[in-house]
């Protein structure tokens, strides 16, 4: 991650995930008059999970605009507004839901551009809340940023910490390209340390949230927390995972990966997604189309379980990558 | 509409106590719009419903027992703790569920409908949906694919004024909300939804009207939810006396008065009822405590009939 | 209205010569709606269509060398080759094209018109979508949308009879498009889709009416299609009498009819009127042909703003 | 694929893909009354792409149903149908149009036996038209397989000769599950033997179409021809190229991919779809799991540049796979 200053005299007090998020849109809306925000209940509501709390009443509701349950019709608002000057951030209560938008997205925002030959850039950012693991069921509980990651034209961002909640909004939005940002429902909560110094992040280049030199462990997003988890674990082992945190699905940053690998020489990804088809896939393909010869082992994935997300605690705990399945994937990889 | 009252109540307190997790959404308050519109329906008939569908499972007979072993995540629950709380299910008295996409539960319904006309039964498919799900493009499709096609399909729409915490005005331009099906060319009128005798009246012709061939009828049931949208939902949208004037016409209160009146109880049976209720319920978790979660091993049971295949 | 119908005419040639390819659809009898809407706009409107918008396009003012070369997928063309007869776009004259997803221009032109009403600017956005995409679900939210929001957006249905293949009351189960309209609440009316001068009356009501601050209007213009739908279609489903008696109503011959009357034309005028519109098309043509093609190493340019970036 | 008589006394008459196609339908509507097809101008247009052409006439308008333009609502009614006892063929015009009713076919089609705990079977099939080729632009030229194949519950299938043309719809509805077909544009025409001794196909097993020693191209769908086009161009230098159909690409039968690749040790996949994110990831990361110590070369992929496919014919032409870019990849991988 570039753009981080010097980190001497930096303060670095606590935030949520939440917090930061809602401190960056705040941000953005006291910095830019075109900049608003639009979605079911982001106004009065104060957004399904809380994150525009108080904005309303900062920036009135022309600003901070609650919309009908019509997600085509509102993404498409936001991508006309778009191209009509402004700057909207759109918020799509959940990516579940965003199906019903998914040809906004693809078709219009991601293609307009190609498709004038140039002329029509498409300023938009939407935002979703994506993942599982709050025993919400089959419908609330899906993972698809893999499918998003598929469309040219588009840039697909996962921030799981503080710092990327904090600022990726701003450098989303000073992309003259659409971005699709996916916050993951159990990072809400989580708590950090921002680091004051930082100014603004790059969107184009993965993190390694933890150095090690025995194996690559790939992730991003609600993944992040588990990866962590499971590599203290493997340290105790005397195993020295390394962390990335892919931080942008589209592009991805292969440089940041291949060099990973090329030290440690054997990986494995975690992604929430289903297995089959999941950006995983694309991930594993790509170190071993520029990594073979540096691979000691197969990649591994750790993926979620072939299942519509089932409701059950016992059953979806079952279906989600865990931290002890990150570990037996990395204990086969160095095996 | 008592049981379905106690059994929401005592889910509050089964949520606290973390016996109950996900997403919850009560129906207290809506109670009258489930039993009156359950009257009038038959066994052979089918509903659709929505995330906020206990009223209406227990109202089609969906067992306490299986919906509440459903809300702990049970293998006895009635879809055998892979759905819970939003996703009821039981196939035996066709009752489709349980969508927790808003509207997403239209065009099924519009299905069941099909086949019964393709296949020439009398079955009245019923599909009950919010205020907010009127707004979705799937509303309009369904409302004009059932008109055209002349779909025995009973659309009761419960408009409870919010969606979430979005007001009806704005979610509609315009909020006459019977008028505008009416533009689909389908009869469509709108019912006291605090009064379970006048739903049931309404609900009854309008099924009655649907199963005589009339094709699809429309009804709006003027309704409001006493509680918040969820149980993580500070409800800060809303006024206080807003509710309040809505609480003095809790449909429960009104049923027992009228029933009063008519001297078709007393303190008597009123308590007796609520113990019937009470025991019922208390069963219903003491079975739920009870019962085995599903193993593990079986975490891949159903999602395909035949194992593998997908 | 001449050049777009001899334009299409020498598309139509120019099909089956191979140089244009693609899915193409002519408006050939239909032009009354795009020039009579047209001259209703102002230079700062914008126009949203979709992939029958030869028409539109022309009646906007993108040059007749621009489309051309578009529709032989040059260098030169309106988008720079990579749109195609369906999608066409002039940012400079606000026409934001050509959206070949039946529908899928509604939400945009209510974007556009949010950005208008939100930056306080007198501006309209003129959407064009057909008689079929009434049906799909994105008109309903569109039009709750922008009559919620008041939003300054003409909506001009082109009710041409068919959707594809599919009459009118196979797609709608009530075929009165601008009542349904209204009842979102906004003003809504019909007009005679044939004449161009009824035309451009109606739209200029409703687009100044918009302009002030009235919040959407709807306009139907009942039309025809004397083509069949696209290139491919061997146009089963339209009974050869129907078409002809459309065809007496041909806009060209009407509009002409009434300027030989009040003595605006006479031959000689109609003679060096098809002279120059001739003589444009056949520069627009030569032109396309001799322009380059767009080399193959740019196929990647503008799939981003910055290269590489996704 | 199973399923095959044994070939003596057999007749190959010749058939269009499309032609095959019309005789499953029909011979599907003559054998189960509760059978229909329903979708946008199946009936009186006879089809977008005249697959269901003369079917009205025989069957009649109720089991030939046109729709209105309203994708979620006809496939959601797909589905309640087939909750409701019968079994629709629902045909969404192409994949392109598919995204608007993609909602119902992930949170009810692929959903509902599971989250009903096995009580509700959903026996309907989906067919679209598919892929690129003829200058259609951005928003026709969707081949979007791949996101379908990631769907747990759901099987995709991509008939790609004659035989699988004719045979995989009566398969499919014999699925007591939601079944999703692509049919790729330009095979509509394409003309080929068909096997009268065959009565039924498998939906489980991929097929060798070419037998070969040197290298497995991996591929499906309207990309079979390419690859078989560039299969006969490398014979003639000596290569000898094993082309496997997958057919299937949800289940994936790695059976057949493993055993093809440890017998050539290389693979090449080839997939109209976008690279990144795409199927052909999946593909290749099996390989690398299942045959990573078979392999000598890395795995390559042959896929559409990451463009929303332009209408211009050599930007078209250069944006898709090719029998050419399969030629070169082939020959990187036997380098
Ligand atoms: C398509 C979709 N968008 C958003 C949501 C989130 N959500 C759940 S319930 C709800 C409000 C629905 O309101 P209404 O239809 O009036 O039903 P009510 O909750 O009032 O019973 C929203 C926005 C969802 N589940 N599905
Ligand atoms: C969402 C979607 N569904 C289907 C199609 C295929 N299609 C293209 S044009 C058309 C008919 C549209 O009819 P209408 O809106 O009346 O416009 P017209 O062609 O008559 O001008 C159809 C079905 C499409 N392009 N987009
Ligand atoms: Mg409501
Ligand atoms: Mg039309």
């Amino acid at each position: 991650m570039n753009a981080r200053r010097p980190a001497e005299g930096a303060e670095t007090p606590r935030s949520t995930y939440r917090e930061a998020l809602r401190e960056g849109l705040r941000e953005a809306l006291r910095g830019d008059e075109r900049v608003f925000l639009m979605g079911e209940d982001v106004g009065r509501y104060g957004g399904c999970f809380g994150v525009s709390l108080g904005l309303l009443e900062e920036f009135g509701p022309d600003r901070i605009r609650d919309t009908p349950l019509s997600e085509s019709a509102f993404v498409g608002a936001g991508i006309g507004a778009a191209l009509g000057g402004l700057r909207p951030v759109v918020e799509i209560m959940t990516v579940n839901f965003s199906l019903l938008a998914l040809d906004q997205v693809l078709n219009n925002a991601a293609t307009l551009l190609h498709m004038s030959g140039g002329q029509l850039n498409v300023p938009v950012v939407i935002r979703m809340t994506t993942g599982a693991g709050r025993q919400l069921g089959a419908q609330h509980s899906h993972s698809l940023e893999g499918w998003y990651a598929h469309i040219p034209g588009i840039r697909v961002l996962t921030p799981a910490t503080v710092d990327d909640a904090r600022h990726m909004l701003a450098a989303a939005l000073d992309d003259p390209d659409p971005v699709v940002l996916f916050e993951h429902g159990s990072l809400y909560n989580e708590e950090g340390a921002l680091d004051t110094a930082i100014r603004s992040v790059s969107l184009d280049s993965a993190a390694v949230r933890r150095a090690g030199t025995d194996v690559s462990v790939i992730t991003y997003g609600g993944s992040l927390p588990k990866a962590l988890a499971a590599a203290e674990e493997l340290a105790g082992d005397g195993i020295d995972a390394e962390v990335v945190d892919l931080r942008s699905l589209r592009p991805l940053d292969d440089a940041t990966v291949t060099e990973s690998v090329a030290r440690t020489h054997r990986a494995v990804i975690v992604d929430e997604g289903w297995r089959s088809g999941s950006i995983s896939g694309e991930i594993s393909a790509r170190i071993t189309e520029q990594s073979f010869y540096d691979l000691d082992a197969p990649v591994q994935r750790v993926c979620s379980q072939e299942v519509p997300i089932p409701y059950a605690r016992q059953l979806e705990e079952a279906a989600l990558p865990q931290p002890a399945s990150i570990v037996a994937a990395v204990r086969q990889a160095v095996a | 509409m008592l049981l379905i009252r106690r059994f929401e109540e005592r889910c509050v307190e089964l949520y606290s106590a973390a016996k109950i997790r996900g997403f919850v959404h009560l129906y207290i308050g809506e109670e009258a719009v489930a039993v009156g519109v359950g009257q009038s329906l038959r066994e052979e008939d089918a509903v659709v419903s929505t995330y906020r569908e206990h009223g209406h499972a227990l109202a089609r007979g969906v067992p306490t027992q299986a919906v509440m072993a459903e809300m702990f995540g049970k293998a006895t629950g009635c879809s055998r703790g892979r759905g819970g709380s939003m996703h009821l299910f039981d196939a035996g008295r066709r009752f489709y569920g349980g969508n927790a996409i808003v509207a997403g539960g239209l065009p099924l319904a519009a299905g069941l409908a099909l086949a019964d006309r393709m296949r020439g039964t009398e079955r009245v498919t019923c599909c009950f949906f919010g205020d907010g799900a009127y707004a979705e493009g799937e509303f309009h499709e369904t409302a004009n694919l059932a008109a055209l096609w002349q779909l025995p399909l009973l659309l009761v729409c419960e408009n409870n004024l919010y969606a979430m915490g979005t007001s009806l005005a704005r979610e509609h331009a315009q909020t006459n909300l019977a008028m505008r099906a009416a533009s689909y060319g389908m009869p469509a009128w709108t019912v006291d939804g605090m009064d379970v005798l006048a739903v049931e009246a309404a609900a009854r012709r309008a099924a009655e009207s649907v199963r005589a061939g009339g094709g699809p009828h429309f009804l709006e049931a003027r309704t409001y939810r006493f509680r918040a949208h969820s149980m993580y939902d500070p409800d800060r949208y809303r006024n206080k006396d807003e509710i309040a004037q809505w609480k003095t016409r809790d449909p429960l209160d009104g049923l027992e008065g009228i029933l009063r009146t008519a001297g078709a109880v007393d303190d008597g049976v009123i308590k007796r009822l609520e113990e019937d209720v009470t025991t019922e319920i208390d069963t219903a978790v003491r079975a739920a405590e009870a019962a085995p979660y599903e193993p593990v091993t079986d975490l891949l049971r159903f999602v395909t009939s035949t194992p593998g295949s997908a």
